[in-house]
């Protein structure tokens, strides 16, 4: 049996039930107490589990970070969260080098189990440094998880696997998928990180995307079949582990790919996995690996020039009729 | 004291301009003409215009989110400021949007703001570098909240400041709140002030919702940074009269029936000084501020003509 | 007529000049005055110059960049230098945020000329923290120009560009490339940025490569002679601008591509060059697109190790190999 | 100070040990031995094994980069150390290398070090909120410098551990310089025990070449965290009595000749200190000494037998 809810309730679904799971496992960032989060993410989970397992910090995105390492090292298992994903940057050392590296700078004799939660995306004109999509920079730092959802389904089965793994993961919520709602079993369940799905199944033409380029492209297969064309929708969901065979067995059955995210096309993470392409599965493709990805400017404050930076459903489109020209 | 009639009209008369340009604000907000998210200042009016009448016109501002009392009260135009609100070619920033964040007018030393909290405590220091390398006799100034000031930035900027004796004033709001978190939670030791010892900064304590006060301090402070004596801080007790943004439900406090905000509201309290001490009388005060509402009319009106951008605004820009 | 001097020296020599062209030009970082820097670079300059050009901060990687910003939009041209190009992650908001975007988010309405020193790069088993080259992680920062450059020739000539440049550039050196030497002009110069620069011509592979692996590079392609494969090095320089016309001037020639850079594999620039050569020249590709990288791998602490971590050139030279099968 | 005769020799014990240990791995660095760049503690002892001395065996350690009389004085294998040194798999990394950096040892609550300055603040105020969370009566305790103690990470974590009163206690050993930067150059304010005000911590002062008075400083902190009555911050004053690094040329300071060392130097203070307290005669102390560098010596050569490592040891514990 399922529920449709909405993915911020299936995320706060997946918290509760580790939370009652494991009492090792506490909550910590700005606001997630008496508020519940800026986006209702904890709504409710400080009443029910206490001020010390839901705890609100000062402004001090090192700390939040920094600290749960401290707390992960010895026997916690934090889930903290930076208010806005872009905040990676003001915390970037406590990810990229000590959430990620404290285990093998001391030789794999400790452990490092937290999650850092990331409300990312664009929405609401809120801005350069409210709204992107940071997940490329976490590609360079081997010992982190990245996990990118696009579905309430999926959100909570990989929160749920990312809470119980011993290793850092970092864990992406677009913010303009908060509310989309979606079925959710109601027995429970998780989601192995690093298993892509394929969310539209198709032969012509492999999407290969994540987050909310995700519903985007289910929505362009849809139009392109009406062209008949038919579209392949690659949700990787994990960017790393990342799943190259299911990339890669997609793309050798279309020989045509488009790769799509939201943050700035380049250095994001599908330049990655171009790359992977061109060097594992060249002679499969029968014209160049595009990108639909969004330009490479900061993210206008502005609601009107926000919408116009967003890649869209038309772009995606355009590009689908392209590869099959 | 020692504040002149003129000067002390000149700083109510800054306040209530920034009042009223935030109501007016707000009716734009309601109409869903504003893109993003606003912090509204009222209740912040005192600190924000206090301190920074202390200012030249030359002196560097580095202002945060909270409401616009600060850049209005340095002088950013008016028409300019409507229009980065309503994101269309006749704000400061070209269309570009920004609304509360990222108004910028170097020419009246408003040298913009950071999105990301604590980062301009550290573009304030270096701009206060700046000046003193650049042996002019310049002041930064730069406004943040309770909650910024515990940012790891404040520590390495008032630590240079403290050092190197740069020509800087911090101004913290402290308004008791930092979004839904209070700051008895969130924050060690006796206060804002109090933490200036710990790097060879003043520490001034002031009542912001006495604009005279803050004025006061705020011009001792700028001079002490003018003469090259060091950096102040300057805590300003203030009352968040409104969410902490437009549309926060404010779950976590008090409500406003609640509240006595009136008994820390800065307009108010600093235009009923001007009756008591005799400055202006109800008349001439009201007179006054009918010519507010009036130039505040005009650059609204002025500021809804122009053109929304194109796409092509998103590239303009990003280099030189 | 030129001269043979060390990369350390002909840095130093674009800083002196350009400090004595531009009043407005000053140093800040810490230990580079009295110590003239841990690598000597600015050595002798405080002495030139003064304490108020060449100024030792505390250890504050965050007011070193945000306090140049700061500097920089008031009317002076900061060189500001982080000890190790590892520590942007301690800075990483000033650089990405404030650095990158401070003239975008305002409108335009002013400039951060300023130059960000970066030494970079594993040498001497100082470990995970200082021996990286997180170049890539710039790419996704419009407004930030990326050089790195590899000779001292270029060192010099590109430093003075850059900091003749309005807009603020990261500028990479790699730390065992300081006391490499080479023929620098006597009279003045600049580099222009964004041109890439071939350093060996050849018809059969083209190596895309940058800094220390550019040499590796070049003496693979010597070795590569004698077994009768003609290798081109195109030494990119800078990676933002990137000189994409060259890449591909040279791939269209050759039809064989291998990138290589010094930084792990995974999320490193060479995706990002990948995924550009697999859009815009596919047809022009007689293989896969290698990439040859560091590995996946935090770099070990131990000198032992860390030889074994770094790229050589028999990796190198077997990829030729491979791409000529 | 109630310090046992046990105790005072216990410490001085600890001291010599890390002292002559130090001297062997200098003898492996001349001998090209050792990986990577190394920070002679010697002058560091006192503070080093004196604020370690007053924590239990599951009490944490974020140590630093001076020396490794921290780590030496919480009980770390000395095999193990050597090893990670020697870079072979005998080390606690098992042969990744590490060196001064990365020695780990959780068992003897030897949490590890941050290359980066600055982040052990964070992560031992984190393991001060774990111990807090988990209701245990652990005690963290962090070593840094006069110039790590300038990073914005302090701010952070001293405002949590302020503010939360948790059970942590920082040791910053003020050495005077930063490398080649004099603290008073990098450092506003009057000193870093006088920061703790700031944030509602217990700041102490004392003298670094003191050991027994480090003890009995750290006692009382560590005493009072284990209470829940708060953090503290010790400043211990120490000199650095070699260069930042072996082979720092120190042009920036005057020569060891124009200095005096030796009126600072804790383990000759230390040792001075027993024999003029008739805790121990010279005889006896020189018999404990020989105990010691014997020790030294057997476990050196055990670790020099061990393997280097081979290139999979890089791959292997990147993940669990
Ligand atoms: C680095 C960073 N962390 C968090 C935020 C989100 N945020 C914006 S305003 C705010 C609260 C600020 O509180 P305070 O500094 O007291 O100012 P106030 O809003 O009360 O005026 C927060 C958490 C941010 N913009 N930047
Ligand atoms: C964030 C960061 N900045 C700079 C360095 C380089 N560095 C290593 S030790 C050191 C000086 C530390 O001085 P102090 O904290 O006083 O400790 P001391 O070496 O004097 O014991 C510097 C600058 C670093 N490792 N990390
Ligand atoms: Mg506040
Ligand atoms: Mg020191």
């Amino acid at each position: 049996m399922s529920r449709t809810i909405t993915m911020g309730a299936a995320l706060r679904e997946a918290l509760l039930e580790e939370m009652e799971r494991d009492p090792r496992v506490f909550i910590m960032g700005e606001d997630v107490g008496a508020m519940g989060g800026v986006f209702g993410v904890t709504h409710g989970l400080q009443k029910r589990f206490g001020k010390k397992r839901v705890i609100d910090t000062p402004i001090s995105e090192m700390f939040i970070v920094g600290g749960g390492v401290g707390a992960a090292i010895t026997g916690l298992r934090p889930v903290v969260e930076l208010q806005f994903a872009d905040f990676l940057y003001n915390a970037a050392d406590e990810v990229l080098a000590k959430m990620a590296k404290w285990r093998y700078m001391h030789g794999g004799n400790v452990t490092v189990p937290m999650v850092l939660r990331l409300p990312a995306g664009a929405m609401g004109g809120v801005g350069a440094e409210h709204s992107q999509c940071p997940e490329a920079m976490l590609l360079q730092a081997p010992g982190l998880h990245v996990v990118v959802p696009s579905t309430p389904r999926d959100a909570k089965g990989l929160l749920k696997s990312a809470i119980r793994n011993d290793n850092p993961v970092c864990f992406f919520e677009h913010k303009a998928m908060y509310q989309i709602t979606g079925e959710v079993p109601d027995e429970e369940y998780t989601i192995p990180l690093g298993t892509a799905d394929i969310k539209h199944e198709g032969r012509d033409v492999s999407i290969i995307t994540w987050g909310r380029m995700a519903h985007i492209a289910m929505s362009v297969a849809e139009a392109a079949k009406k062209r008949d064309i038919s579209v392949e929708v690659v949700d990787v969901r994990c960017l790393q582990p990342l799943d190259l065979e299911t990339i890669l067995r997609s793309v050798r059955k279309t020989g045509r790919v488009i790769i799509s995210h939201e943050a700035s096309k380049t250095g994001g993470a599908g330049a990655e996995i171009a790359a992977l392409i061109a060097e594992n599965a060249l002679e499969a493709l029968q014209g160049p690996i595009r990108r639909v990805c969004g330009p490479d400017a900061p993210i206008p404050q502005s609601q009107h020039l926000e919408k116009l930076w967003l890649p869209n459903s038309g772009d995606l489109l355009q590009a689908v009729e392209e590869a099959m020209r | 004291m020692g504040m002149t009639r003129e000067l002390k009209l000149a700083i109510y008369s800054k306040m209530f301009l920034a009042q009223r340009w935030e109501t007016t604000l707000l009716r734009l907000i309601e109409q869903g003409m504003v893109s993003g998210i606003y912090h509204a200042g009222r209740g912040h009016e005192g600190a924000e215009v206090g301190a920074v009448m202390a200012l030249r016109d030359d002196d560097y501002l580095f202002y945060d989110h909270r409401g616009c009392a600060h850049i209005i009260a340095k002088g950013v135009d008016l028409v300019a400021l409507y229009g980065d609100f309503l994101g269309n070619c006749s704000g400061s920033t070209h269309g570009l949007g920004a609304g509360i964040v990222h108004v910028c007018d170097p020419a009246r030393g408003i040298m913009g703001q950071s999105g990301t909290l604590g980062r301009g405590q550290l573009l304030a220091a270096g701009a206060a570098l700046s000046a003193y390398l650049r042996e002019t006799d310049q002041v930064a100034m730069h406004f943040f909240g309770d909650g910024a000031a515990n940012v790891g930035t404040f520590h390495e900027a008032a630590n240079v400041a403290g050092a190197w004796k740069l020509p800087l004033v911090f101004v913290v709001q402290n308004n008791g709140w930092a979004v839904s978190v209070p700051v008895s939670h969130a924050t060690g030791g006796g206060g804002f002030a109090r933490r200036a010892d710990a790097y060879g900064m003043a520490g001034v304590m002031v009542d912001g919702s006495d604009a005279f006060a803050v004025y006061a301090a705020a011009a001792e402070a700028v001079a002490r940074a003018r003469r090259g004596d060091g950096a102040t801080i300057i805590e300003a007790k203030v009352t968040r009269m409104r969410g902490h943004f437009e549309g926060d439900a404010e779950k976590y406090r008090p409500s406003k029936a609640e509240r006595d905000d009136a008994a820390t509201d800065p307009v108010l309290i600093t235009r009923n000084r001007l009756l008591a001490e005799a400055i202006l009388s109800e008349d001439a005060l009201q007179a006054l501020e009918a010519d507010i509402q009036q130039k505040l009319e005009s650059a609204l009106r002025q500021a809804k003509q122009a053109d929304m951008p194109t796409r092509a605004r998103i590239f303009d820009g990003i280099y030189v």
